[in-house]
């Protein structure tokens, strides 16, 4: 929304302007909103992202903070519960750990333990994934895991024009809600669609529409999976893919109903395969609709090993395109 | 009691007041009189509430043995002058985060005895709907936010709500209650810098008890003088004597005073002792009876008492208090009994704001 | 092995001994062997399972720490990378939260990043589940998350003979070992069978034979699951109960084979359903016995919800035995 | 190089002594003039060594734009006295844990430039096999443990490593290398307390380069005294000027020598300055060029050599020694470009210490 004229032609612009454009109009449109993190101030954001906002918002909405995951995760938290609307920037997933304890003990659980008193209007966003050679420590893609924690929502924007619209969703929320950015796209160039209706971002998007089977992915695997049906459909098979945008709640109905009509079905997931979000969906798939399935669930996961530092180990551990070819090749065979 | 805790009844400035007039000597007698009598009347406030922080927790003893009360439950016997001698430097706009030790830090608030043990006793009626439980007492409409289990996990929260009343610049005042455990966890230094860096308005109340479960201060601190520690930080740092309600109350007052000036984070180290195991789980082999024993020698509880009789306070007049107490306490029980339990429908009610009952 | 005759006849003894007599032996036979963590020592540990050996091996070995769960965690890493055979005791996986990072980042790592250069022989015990009206924020079963980790085994002994032997296992093991010892399951009597060949902990266990359904489990869920087998036999409802005793790696052989022959199969957890170690078993049994399977794998497992205090509640959050039998039902049906 | 690192050759008794007898006045001529040699010679040595670091990582800056090196790298440059110095009073029996910006550490601590070049090319023969990368460094036979990217992750494990020598009582000594904005996460403050409570024989050096990332230290820390906040926890905690490699080394083995004799751990803040940007990515829009200037002229290469040269040091023997180390950096290089990549069948290799190469 920086011009209204901007809504009428399509308007190409990156990921993190994208994300950079949501928090600057989040931060004019209520002043209970702020950027809380790591160099989200002075150095603009570890990514960039935050780049230009201490400038127009000052350094009391643009919180430089010391390195200090717990407290300052935990600072977000105890703000969002006194009436603020608190942005808390994670640098990168891998880090987040150090804040675990306060994501679910404090932030997923105040609601409920306090009988529906303390609501936590919180958002946090981080970066996260493989890709970039920078190894075992900085690799990880732990969103499933968070997917797993009752009381938190997990968005993974993967289009220029969801980056765009996820802050606005995420903040109206009354409860926490965790973004997860996958590192690789921040470049993504795109329409930020500004004047488009807000999208639902609890609902998975078909980002390709296909019928001899269904891809289902997200964040940073996305471009990759549509890769992989640009090539399948070479290879004249139609393979759908869907973009499931909200990691927790996440959107049966629009899984179901794909593999009703494709009758199968590929996972694709950065994580490391045992116990990735991959194996929920496919548990789910064979529970909703095992007697639509013609051939057992594919996932493609990351391998299970510390992401090695060398470019060719890395590539060999992450999934590419090829495995996503030749998995729902083998489903469909 | 709710009246008692509006700002003019008992706000620092009037108190401060009141007893700085007290020791005039050149004042009129009237003034005099009236100023003892408000003192009086104060302390006898401050021995009600210690006596039922005592003898509510003596009957969680009572309970939890037949099997009314269950989970993890922690008594704060022995410590009521903290939680008492705190509270009275806030008023009803200022916020509390405490420990699963809170009985004593809820009670003290002015959150109703009542749904303290309809929680404990797990029903709807309870002050969390009966999913928090002893350790998870909270109560939005007086500003206490719980009842945190993780130990140190309540000081990032504090640190927050500290925040939003440093932005909004309310002079609110947020207190942390946290043990001598907490402090060595990594939170408590991650916060305390944080908090001095951003001069929020946290009064950090450290509740050095000498224990943590069965480790005693000597061997979970190597530099056990905690105000001192606290005091590298860069913020006011001082001890009290815990065991002196009296002391706690000034010594707060001093301290709230200075957080509210806009002086940033104050941390009180209270020295204190629990007289109670941990937990009802705990056989408590690790320490000597006799320090116990010691500790008892200088209850606060007795020690107010005392004051208030040397103050002439008539015989019986304790008794009174503990009577009107301990009716207090079993109206809680009786309407706890009765009280109705969440049905199962409602589970998954509160896991997010949109989750309703069915 | 307390006494040479021991093994002749069958003793009784419970899982809290078992696990104490466990730790006793291994300090006496190995000096690098220490145990560490909070109240582990004068208390005798949070549930007293190691009581009485602060006073025979004395505070060197048995260490009390401070309230620091990443820094001793993180020292027991350390003292093993320098050879010493660490034993760390977090009271509950609720606190080893402030000790992940240490786990991933470096005890489940180190290994790999160093080219093989640092093995870290370190032992970490806690106990896990809900059960006691201990609330949301001490009854999570997180095995499920540690079971993601590369470079980490886990185990989940669930009879007294495994409590008495897994310390054994995990200490022989060069790389990190996380045991796991559900809180209900301490006072279980039974028979250490000391004199038994020590079991290979890496295989699952069949712990009651039958030919109907697989139920697939692990810990505090196994004995409500043979309490279901129980019923369902009453029901002529045949139930082979699997315990898997290792949840990093998976006996994949074990369920397959079960669940080839009965083809039906309900998998048990205690964690919260979505992405669960129940959904990588489901998903597992999919890809690998797809056309062995008579109807979809079900799984019983804890309702998404902060754990309540209130009994009624709790009870409901948790599997009970008769969701067990329900779903074992439902499969065969 | 490795002969040099002998305790014998180097050890903290034998180098102390030297010193004091230079300073002696009654010596006779020939011993003063035996201990000026040997002290040139040392001071030679140390001015290699950092040289060393300086020049091998500006090859990395081309190396990086060559995009040889890949992933996060993070420089030492302006910082090299820390490393350089501290090693010093470390023996080949002592452990060294550093952090990401390691390059200098393992350097000084006579890991080879070959195999830290290889490492970074991602080749099967850098000294992690290629799987560590910049911030990944390792080298078990130079008891080098690391190279780690969460900041403060690497000060647990150096606690363990004290840990058990302390528990062996082998007299060695843990040197854990960590930056200011580490000692603001939790895991300084927890081992901090562990260490001095346990005595466990740890040096904990602190690189206050005055930022974290984009962060000045006075907007990372309340107290900015780093080495009075760390006595807080009992133990000897010093700054020294880390942009002179002879106070460094001076106050490093003063250092050492109280853990070795069994005092516990130790603190020294070493004050100094990265001159690059955080990493490659960082476009360090935070601070002023002049301040960089400022601290450039108090250069501890320059000052070094500027101190060689009053003591008679030839024209020409500092380029001398920087000829000799680009050699060495040349050679690296040229074996690094020349190194096997790891197969990507052993992918999997070394996940558990059972998974070998199919
Ligand atoms: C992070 C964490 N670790 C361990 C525990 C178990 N535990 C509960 S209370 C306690 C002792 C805390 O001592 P202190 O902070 O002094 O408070 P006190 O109980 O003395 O009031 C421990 C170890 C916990 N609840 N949380
Ligand atoms: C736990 C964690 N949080 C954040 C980061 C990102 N990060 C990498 S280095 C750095 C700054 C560290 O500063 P300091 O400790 O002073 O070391 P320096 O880089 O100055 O040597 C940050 C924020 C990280 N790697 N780990
Ligand atoms: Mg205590
Ligand atoms: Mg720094």
């Amino acid at each position: 929304m920086t011009a209204g004229s901007a809504a009428t032609k399509p308007q190409q612009t990156t990921y993190r302007e994208a994300m950079r454009e949501a928090m600057r109009e989040a931060l004019r449109a209520d002043e209970r909103v702020f950027l809380m993190g790591e160099d989200v101030g002075r150095y603009g954001g570890c990514f960039g992202v935050s780049l230009g906002l201490l400038e127009e918002f000052g350094p009391e909405r643009i919180r430089d903070t010391p390195l200090s995951e717990s407290a300052f995760v935990g600072a977000g938290i105890g703000a969002a519960v006194a009436g603020m609307r608190p942005i808390v920037e994670i640098m990168t997933v891998n880090f987040s750990l150090l804040a675990l304890d306060q994501i679910l003990n404090n932030a997923a659980t105040l609601l409920h333990m306090s009988g529906g008193q303390l609501a936590v209007p919180l958002v946090i966003r981080m970066t996260t994934g493989a890709g970039r050679q920078v190894a075992a420590q900085h690799s990880h893609s732990l969103e499933g895991w968070y997917a797993h924690i009752p009381g938190i929502r997990v968005l993974a924007p993967a289009t220029v024009a969801d980056a765009r619209t996820v802050l606005a969703a995420a903040l109206a929320d009354p409860d926490p809600v965790l973004i997860f950015e996958h590192g690789s796209l921040y470049n993504l160039s795109g329409d930020p669609d500004p004047g488009a209706d807000p999208v639902d971002l609890g609902r998975a998007a078909i980002r390709r529409p296909g019928t001899d089977a269904t891809i289902v992915t997200f964040g940073g695997c996305l471009p990759k999976a549509l890769e992989a049906a640009e090539e399948l459909a070479r290879l004249d098979v139609s393979a759908e893919v869907i973009d499931l945008r909200s990691l927790r709640p996440l959107d049966d109905a629009a899984i179901m109903s794909s593999v009703a009509r494709t009758h199968h079905a590929v996972v694709v997931d950065e994580a490391w395969r045992t116990g990735s979000l991959a194996a929920e969906i496919s548990a789910r798939i064979t529970e909703q609709v095992f007697y639509e399935l013609d051939a057992p669930v594919e996932r493609v996961c990351s391998a299970e090993v510390p992401i090695p530092y060398a470019r060719q180990l890395e590539e060999a551990a992450l999934p590419q395109t090829a495995d996503i070819v030749a998995a729902v090749q083998k489903a469909v065979s | 009691m709710k009246a008692d805790r509006t700002p003019t009844a008992r706000g620092t400035s009037r108190s401060r007041q009141a007893r700085t007039a007290h020791r005039r000597p050149s004042v009129a007698t009237k003034q005099k009189a009236a100023a003892a009598d408000a003192e009086t009347g104060h302390r006898r406030e401050l021995l009600r509430q210690m006596l039922l922080i005592r003898r509510f927790e003596d009957r969680c003893v009572e309970l939890y043995s037949a099997a009314k009360i269950r989970g993890f439950v922690h008594l704060y016997i022995g410590e009521e002058a903290v939680a008492v001698g705190v509270n009275q430097a806030l008023t009803d706009q200022d916020a509390v985060v405490a420990t699963y030790r809170e009985h004593g830090h809820a009670l003290a608030r002015g959150v109703s005895a009542g749904s303290i043990m309809a929680e404990m006793y797990g029903r709807s009626t309870g002050c969390s709907g009966g999913r928090g439980g002893s350790m998870h007492l909270f109560d939005a409409s007086r500003r206490f936010y719980g009842g945190n289990a993780i130990v140190g996990g309540g000081i990032p929260l504090a640190c927050g709500l500290a925040l939003a009343d440093r932005m909004r610049g309310d002079g609110r005042v947020t207190c942390c209650f946290f043990g001598d455990g907490a402090f060595a966890e990594g939170e408590f230094h991650e916060v305390a810098n944080l908090a001095v860096l951003w001069r929020l308005p946290l009064l950090l109340v450290c509740e050095n008890n000498r224990y943590a479960m069965g480790t005693a201060l000597s061997r979970e601190h190597a530099q056990t003088d905690l105000a001192l520690r606290a005091a590298s930080y860069g913020m006011p740092a001082w001890p009290v004597d815990g065991m002196d309600v009296l002391a706690v109350e000034a010594a707060a007052r001093r301290a709230a005073e200075a957080v509210r000036a806009g002086g940033g984070p104050y941390f009180l180290e209270a020295l204190t002792y629990r007289y109670r195991a941990h937990s009802m789980y705990d056989p408590d082999r690790y320490r000597d009876k006799d320090e116990i024993e010691r500790w008892k020698s200088r209850d606060p509880v007795d020690a107010l008492a005392a004051v208030l009789r040397a103050g002439g306070e008539p015989e019986g007049g304790v008794d009174e208090i503990a009577k009107a107490v301990d009716a207090e306490i079993d109206d809680a029980v009786q309407s706890a009994e009765q009280a109705p339990y969440e049905p199962v429908e409602n589970l998954l009610r509160y896991v997010t704001s949109a989750t309703e009952p069915s």
